[in-house]
């Protein structure tokens, strides 16, 4: 197989797959099986495979050594911003619940 | 007042009238305070003048055209620490006013205007935190960090101009807003609801964000920068654990300057949308919340101070060593520690609002969080220690500056600490006990530390030692200015003293700012030997030259090269083999080698887009400020068309012919031989030429 | 270096040439160090976001505001361009011709300004119903998120605009192929963001 | 004139912490100085060694030997981070239970039937609101020593902190929000309460007293304060919004839930329609 077919297959695949997690969160709110919070938590889910999805085909962020440093900037990007969006979260849900 | 007939003027001028110009407002109301807001802008206005008309006398115009334009990240380098320096007077004689107010206002209005004071503390900490600290260190990096891992600039040398001439915008409306309007008097953290349009509707918050944003977007730029010089520029051999300390330090920040830098921008610009547009994120109506703010501004501020301290660590770091003749002791867990700091400080923002009444466990979990740096920050500070020990201590003046270091700024760790225990925060939060906090970080910390690398590597830069006597001199009055002004605002604040105060009504705190009062007068003279240091360097220029390039026999691979260096830093790319390359290598007798043939070597061409993007910034923010809608669509406009042109130019690189080159190196190794050599006993005199005597 | 082909699609500079080229390499990595730095921007946004959600102030609210047909024929545009965007990039590196990349390139540009045409009508329509950004905490929040996607999307339009006059001007040369490189990285991660956009906003609104 | 400034500076002391009144403050104050004793191993051996050995090693003092190549050793190494570690577990193990205990939201100090208190920040005076005894005060604070006082926050116009140095911590008080701040007073006397965070012209004039009376003496100010015959109406809350400073006033009476109205009134969340109106005014 040619570099050339090998390329075009990954970003191929990638946007079948993207199209498939799309749908399938969109039917998750359309055709709700289960309660709102579980919804929620399984769109959130589909959103962040879509996004890995995303990122290896589209991004070519994989465990190859040659893309190695971008891996290692994703991953400690993504440190950072779970810190700060989680911490946000929880302390402003705090600070709301004693004071409003 | 505007005339109501005439709708041309407020289209062109905005908001403005005549009673933004503090002349006119000093005119009306000739009190202590409006005089000395329209002499602060007189000064302003004669300081420009006298700059233009010594360019035009002395006919210099072209070398400012060719440094504001210039790429190259040296140039750069030393036009952001001239910004910083320039700042630091203007911030220190503000602290100095506000320090003579409350030493005279107990139980007494005082000679400044309660509104005069509160623009004060906020230019104050905005400058020396945006304009003075973050320049200063930027610069230091960008000058130094190339030359210690021996690439020829910057990985983005465009993007460099870039953020330099930004910064400089941020710096220039700062400036700006001394003649025309007033300034915000929210402090340096910008705290709405107070900033927000319903309670101050004045320019004065408008001028603090875009101030700030420029000032932001430039550092991101600047980390960007530096982070990928570092990660992909080292030269051939220079592995991650053979970088000198200043360069993990410099990657360090750049890495905080990253991720730190978008939530001020975020902040500022929210609030920006809430006083410009009307939208409802921190105001007290329709569901906006402050503590969103209070929030976004911490997860930048509490990473800023660590972006600030970390260069200086670095500093202090190739400083003792150097001055020690010794290697670096416990290298890897200095680098850990680095790291360390550097991760956790996004772990510990909410102490900065531990009051704000989230609950005990969250508190909990933040104060330890907190305490938990402490332990890297020692570690540190004892490598330090036992790099000196069994080594041959000299008391140069940078040597000097780390010693009163160390032993202040643990003060100031161990008031942090108290500060990160939730109960006693419950008691000294706003208080003047935080002000003496962040300070005995700041002064002792930070600004020793730039002082220091000024110091160290001024002679790299100019080619010039720094008189030594008044280097000491300048030395003493910081510490001892320091020590007056601060420690009696650790009792001040203990007696439940809350800062930004303008009037002292309790008159037992009497003695305690007069001590401070005074200590900020010799904290003046410490400035002003500053001054005096670097005039009569000048002048004695001739005496103090150290072409050679290696004033201090030092150890990493910027002093391998002249002083100052070539515009292409080094004519063959060095190749290293341990951690400190420059210090082994002229010990073997292998690093001064004249090469029979030298390459021709591209550098980047000046570039006047860069330049136009910040003056573009300026006019902007300008423009927004003081709702000049024309300017700042103009403006905008502008940077995008400057993005453009710019993705345009093709010949962005000249080559620096062969021949050049060669005779350049051939000037310098022709010097070397002339020099003699020296032994580190008269390297304070001028027989030290830049060659160290490297026998023994 | 098994893969470099890999690295970044079409990093490799030279037609044959198989060694990275180091000014690409930095050049690159610097973009994805900027995109990281914007994606922490756009994650803040999300939590104000977050917080805001329930701050209507007696004003629209998610569930009224938010059409899950629109939001999925946005997302379906972007995903596409996200494609071909890639199909750019490819044609950029295996044909070199000028006509093949143009033309991918054009098809991510008019999916962009479709996907951008959608928003706009989706936001005018939230005007014309009352939901504008200054009636409260929730839409001020709303407002500063998604049309700020926007106006990347938009400056990502411009951008290919910039592009096709240089790939005109100057072919392939060093500087095309890496700005080529950096703006379907840009646009990639645009997507990225709207799968958030997508997921915490517009599927949030809707839960059962 | 150093001993004057010395003997002067303790009297500044005397009105913060360190002169703590109440069980929240002294217990604040026994944790700084417990604190402060831990610390004091952190602070003294660099103190100490870094003249001693900056000093010992200097170049001039050829006695000792000079070895630049020695840059390492596990023995040292343990002394730079076990210690420390060590002592941030120590202070850690002490910080939980405090931040528990000295919560200003649930901590409960004193004895016998709670003082409910409900202080509103303005510019630049505060207004506390006595709930069950229908009186209301401006700039000072009045409470029975001994008793527990319980006091709920909220903020007419900016962000403010109210904190008694003496007494108890700080907690902010914000606009549409209700914080809490629990305290009490050892014996009758006269403290110092005040804003911390900058809200404008007249900041560092915001300050009061708080008196602390005997039970008795208590009783008798609340009987005086309901004979004063001025309510706290909507002419004197006009009158108190203005942005001004004044002096300490009692008012007899204020209207039912008046607390809970200015923080619906300022965008609490109680009252979604107070929003609504100034958004139709906003959007006219
Ligand atoms: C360069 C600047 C700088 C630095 C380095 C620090 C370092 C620290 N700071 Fe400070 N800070 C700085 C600048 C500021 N701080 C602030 C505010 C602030 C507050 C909030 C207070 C409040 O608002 O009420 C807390 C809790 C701390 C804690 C700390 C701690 C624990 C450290 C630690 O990193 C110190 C670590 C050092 C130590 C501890 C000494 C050496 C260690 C040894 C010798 C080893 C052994 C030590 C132990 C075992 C503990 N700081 C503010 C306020 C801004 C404002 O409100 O306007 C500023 C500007
Ligand atoms: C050089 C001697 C200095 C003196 C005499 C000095 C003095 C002061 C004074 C009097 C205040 C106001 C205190 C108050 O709120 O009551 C202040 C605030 C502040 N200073 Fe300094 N300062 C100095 C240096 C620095 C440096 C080097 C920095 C930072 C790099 C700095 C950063 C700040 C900040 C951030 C504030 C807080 C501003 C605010 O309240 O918003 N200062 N300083
Ligand atoms: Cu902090």
């Amino acid at each position: 197989m040619n570099d050339r077919r090998r390329e075009t297959l990954t970003y191929l695949t990638g946007f079948m797959l993207a199209l498939a997690l799309t749908l399938a969160a969109f039917a998750a709110v359309h055709w709700p099986v289960a309660s709102a919070g579980t919804t929620l938590a399984i769109i959130l889910g589909l959103g962040l495979v879509q996004v890995v999805v995303q990122f290896r085909c589209f991004l070519h962020i994989s465990l190859a050594r040659s893309s190695r440093d971008d891996l290692l900037l994703v991953l400690f990007s993504t440190l950072i911003v779970t810190l700060m969006v989680s911490g946000t979260l929880v302390i402003l849900f705090n600070l709301r619940e004693r004071m409003m | 007042m505007q005339t109501a007939y005439s709708p041309i003027w407020p289209a062109v001028l905005g908001r403005f009238t005549w009673h933004d110009l503090p002349f006119v407002r000093a005119w009306e109301n000739p009190n202590a305070s409006e005089i000395i807001g329209a002499g602060a802008a007189s000064l302003v206005i004669i300081g420009f003048v006298i700059t233009v008309a010594l360019l035009t006398r002395y006919r210099r115009w072209g070398t400012l055209v060719e440094w504001v334009t210039s790429l190259d990240h040296k140039k750069i380098g030393i036009m952001y620490v001239a910004i910083a320096l320039v700042m630091l007077s203007r911030a220190v004689v503000e602290a100095v006013l506000m320090r003579m107010q409350q030493a005279a206002a107990i139980g007494d209005p005082g000679f400044l205007s309660s509104d005069h004071f509160s623009q004060l503390f906020s230019t104050h900490g905005s400058i020396m935190v945006f304009f003075m600290a973050m320049p200063f260190l930027t610069g230091v990096i960008n000058y130094v960090m190339p030359l210690q891992i021996g690439a020829r600039d910057m990985a983005f040398p465009w993007a460099n101009s870039v953020a330099l001439s930004l910064t400089g915008g941020g710096a220039i409306l700062m400036m700006v807003s001394l003649v025309v309007g007033r300034f915000s008097t929210g402090g340096w953290s910008g705290y709405p609801p107070y900033t927000g349009l319903a309670f101050s509707p004045d320019v004065g918050p408008d001028y603090w964000i875009w101030a700030v944003t420029l000032g932001s977007i430039g550092s991101t730029l600047g980390g960007i920068n530096i982070a990928c010089t570092i990660f992909k520029l080292r030269a051939p051999g220079m592995t991650y654990m053979r970088m000198p300390m200043f360069c993990w330090t410099s990657l360090c920040t750049s890495i905080l300057m990253i991720f730190a830098m978008p939530p001020l921008t975020v902040a500022t610009a929210l609030l920006a949308l809430d006083r410009y547009l009307g939208f409802h994120f921190f105001t007290n109506d329709l569901g906006g919340n402050m503590m969103n703010y209070a929030n976004l501004f911490w997860l930048f501020g509490h990473p800023e101070v660590y972006i600030l301290i970390l260069p200086a660590f670095g500093i202090y770091s190739e400083v003792v060593s150097t001055f020690s003749s010794k290697e670096l002791y416990g290298y890897v867990s200095l680098v850990l520690a680095t790291m360390a700091i550097a991760v956790l400080s996004f772990t510990v923002w909410v102490h900065h609002f531990f009051t704000m009444g989230q609950s005990a466990n969250i508190n909990t979990v933040f104060g330890i969080a907190t305490m938990t740096i402490g332990v890297p920050t020692g570690v540190k500070i004892y490598d330090w220690i036992w790099t000196m020990f069994r080594g041959e201590v000299r008391f140069s003046v940078p040597m000097l500056y780390s010693l009163a270091f160390m032993v202040t700024f643990v003060i100031g760790g161990f008031t942090g600490i108290i500060l990160a225990i939730p109960p006693l925060d419950y008691v000294f939060h706003n208080t003047l006990f935080l002000v003496a906090h962040f300070h005995n970080m700041l002064i002792p910390g930070l600004l020793y530390g730039l002082l220091a690398g000024y110091t160290y590597w001024f002679p790299k830069a100019f080619g010039v030692r720094l008189n030594e006597r008044w280097g000491r001199i300048a030395f003493a009055c910081w510490v001892i200015g320091f020590y007056l002004a601060f420690m009696p605002l650790y009792v001040l604040g203990a007696s439940g003293m809350a800062r930004r105060t303008s009037e002292i009504f309790e008159p037992d705190f009497r003695p305690w700012l007069y001590v401070a009062g005074a200590g900020a007068l010799v904290i003046l003279c410490a400035l002003a030997s500053l001054v005096v240091q670097l005039v009569v360097s000048i002048r004695e220029r001739d005496a103090n030259r150290v072409f050679a390039g290696d004033p201090w026999d030092g150890r990493s691979l910027e002093w391998s090269t002249s002083s100052p260096p070539p515009e292409y830093n080094f004519a063959v790319i060095p190749h290293v083999d341990g951690r400190d390359p420059f210090y082994d290598g002229k010990r073997d007798n292998g690093h001064y080698r004249r090469h029979a043939h030298y390459d021709a070597i591209s550098v980047p061409r000046n570039s006047v887009t860069s330049l136009s993007i910040g003056v573009a910034g300026l006019g902007a923010a300008f423009g927004l400020v003081w709702h000049m809608w024309w300017l700042a669509i103009i403006a905008v406009l502008g940077i995008v068309a400057a993005l453009i042109l710019r993705s345009f130019v093709r010949d962005t690189h000249r080559t620096i012919p062969a021949a050049e080159v060669a005779e350049t190196e051939h000037r310098w190794h022709d010097a070397l031989n002339a020099a003699t050599p020296i032994g580190r006993d008269v390297e304070f005199t001028p027989r030290n030429q830049g060659l160290a005597e490297t026998a023994a | 270096m098994s893969e470099p082909s890999l690295q970044h699609a079409g990093i490799n500079m030279g037609g044959t040439e198989n060694r990275p080229d180091a000014n690409a390499e930095s050049g690159i990595f610097g973009f994805w160090i900027f995109l990281m730095s914007d994606a922490v921007i756009f994650a803040l946004l999300f939590a104000i976001y977050g917080t805001a959600l329930a701050a209507t102030a007696g004003g629209p609210t998610p569930a009224r505001e938010f059409k899950l047909d629109s939001a999925l024929a946005e997302t379906l545009l972007l995903l596409t361009s996200s494609l071909t965007i890639g199909l750019t990039v490819l044609a950029m590196k295996y044909d070199e011709t000028r006509r093949a990349v143009l033309a991918w390139m054009g098809l991510t540009f008019v999916l962009g300004i479709a996907f951008l045409a959608l928003e706009g009508h989706d936001l005018a329509t939230m005007f014309a119903d009352g939901a504008y950004p200054t009636r409260s905490a929730f839409l001020s929040a709303f407002f500063a998120l998604v049309p700020l996607h926007g106006i990347h999307v938009l400056a990502g339009c411009v951008w290919m605009l910039v592009m096709a006059a240089q790939i005109g001007a100057y072919g392939f040369d060093a500087r095309v192929r890496i700005n080529v490189l950096r703006l379907s990285l840009f646009w990639h991660f645009l997507d990225v963001i709207w799968i958030a956009i997508l997921s915490v906003v517009y599927l949030q609104a809707h839960l059962p | 004139m150093l001993a004057l400034a010395i003997l002067n500076g303790c009297a500044a002391l005397d009105h913060g912490i360190l002169n703590a009144q109440g069980p929240v403050a002294s217990h604040e104050r026994h944790l700084l100085l417990l604190v402060s004793g831990i610390l004091l191993f952190v602070w003294v051996p660099v103190v100490i060694l870094v003249p001693l050995i900056a000093w010992h090693y200097r170049r001039s003092n050829t006695n000792d030997a000079y070895r630049p190549k020695w840059a390492f050793s596990w023995t040292l190494e343990g002394f730079i981070w076990i210690p420390p570690i060590g002592i941030v577990v120590l202070l850690a193990i002490l910080l939980w239970p405090a931040t528990q205990r000295d919560d200003p939201y649930t901590r409960r100090a004193g004895q016998g039937e709670p003082v409910r208190v409900q202080a509103i920040a303005l510019n630049w005076k505060w207004v506390f609101i006595y709930p069950g005894e229908g009186v209301a005060t401006v700039n000072q604070l009045a409470v029975p020593a001994g008793r527990p006082i319980h006091v709920s926050l909220t903020s007419g116009t900016v962000m403010q902190s109210l904190l008694l140095p003496q007494l108890a911590g700080q907690v902010y008080a914000m606009a549409g929000m209700r914080t809490r701040m629990n305290f009490a007073v050892d014996r009758p006397g006269i403290f110092r309460g005040e804003n911390t965070q900058f809200s404008g012209e007249k900041f560092a004039q915001q300050k009061f007293p708080v008196i602390s009376m005997t039970g008795p003496a208590y009783a008798a100010w609340l009987a005086r304060a309901r004979g004063t015959g001025r309510p706290l109406d909507q002419r004197a809350w006009a009158a108190l919004s203005r942005q001004n400073t004044t002096g300490p006033q009692t008012f007899s009476a204020v209207p039912p839930k008046f607390f809970d109205h200015v923080i619906a009134a300022t965008g609490g969340a109680s009252h979604p329609h107070a929003g609504h109106r100034s958004a139709m005014r906003k959007a006219s």
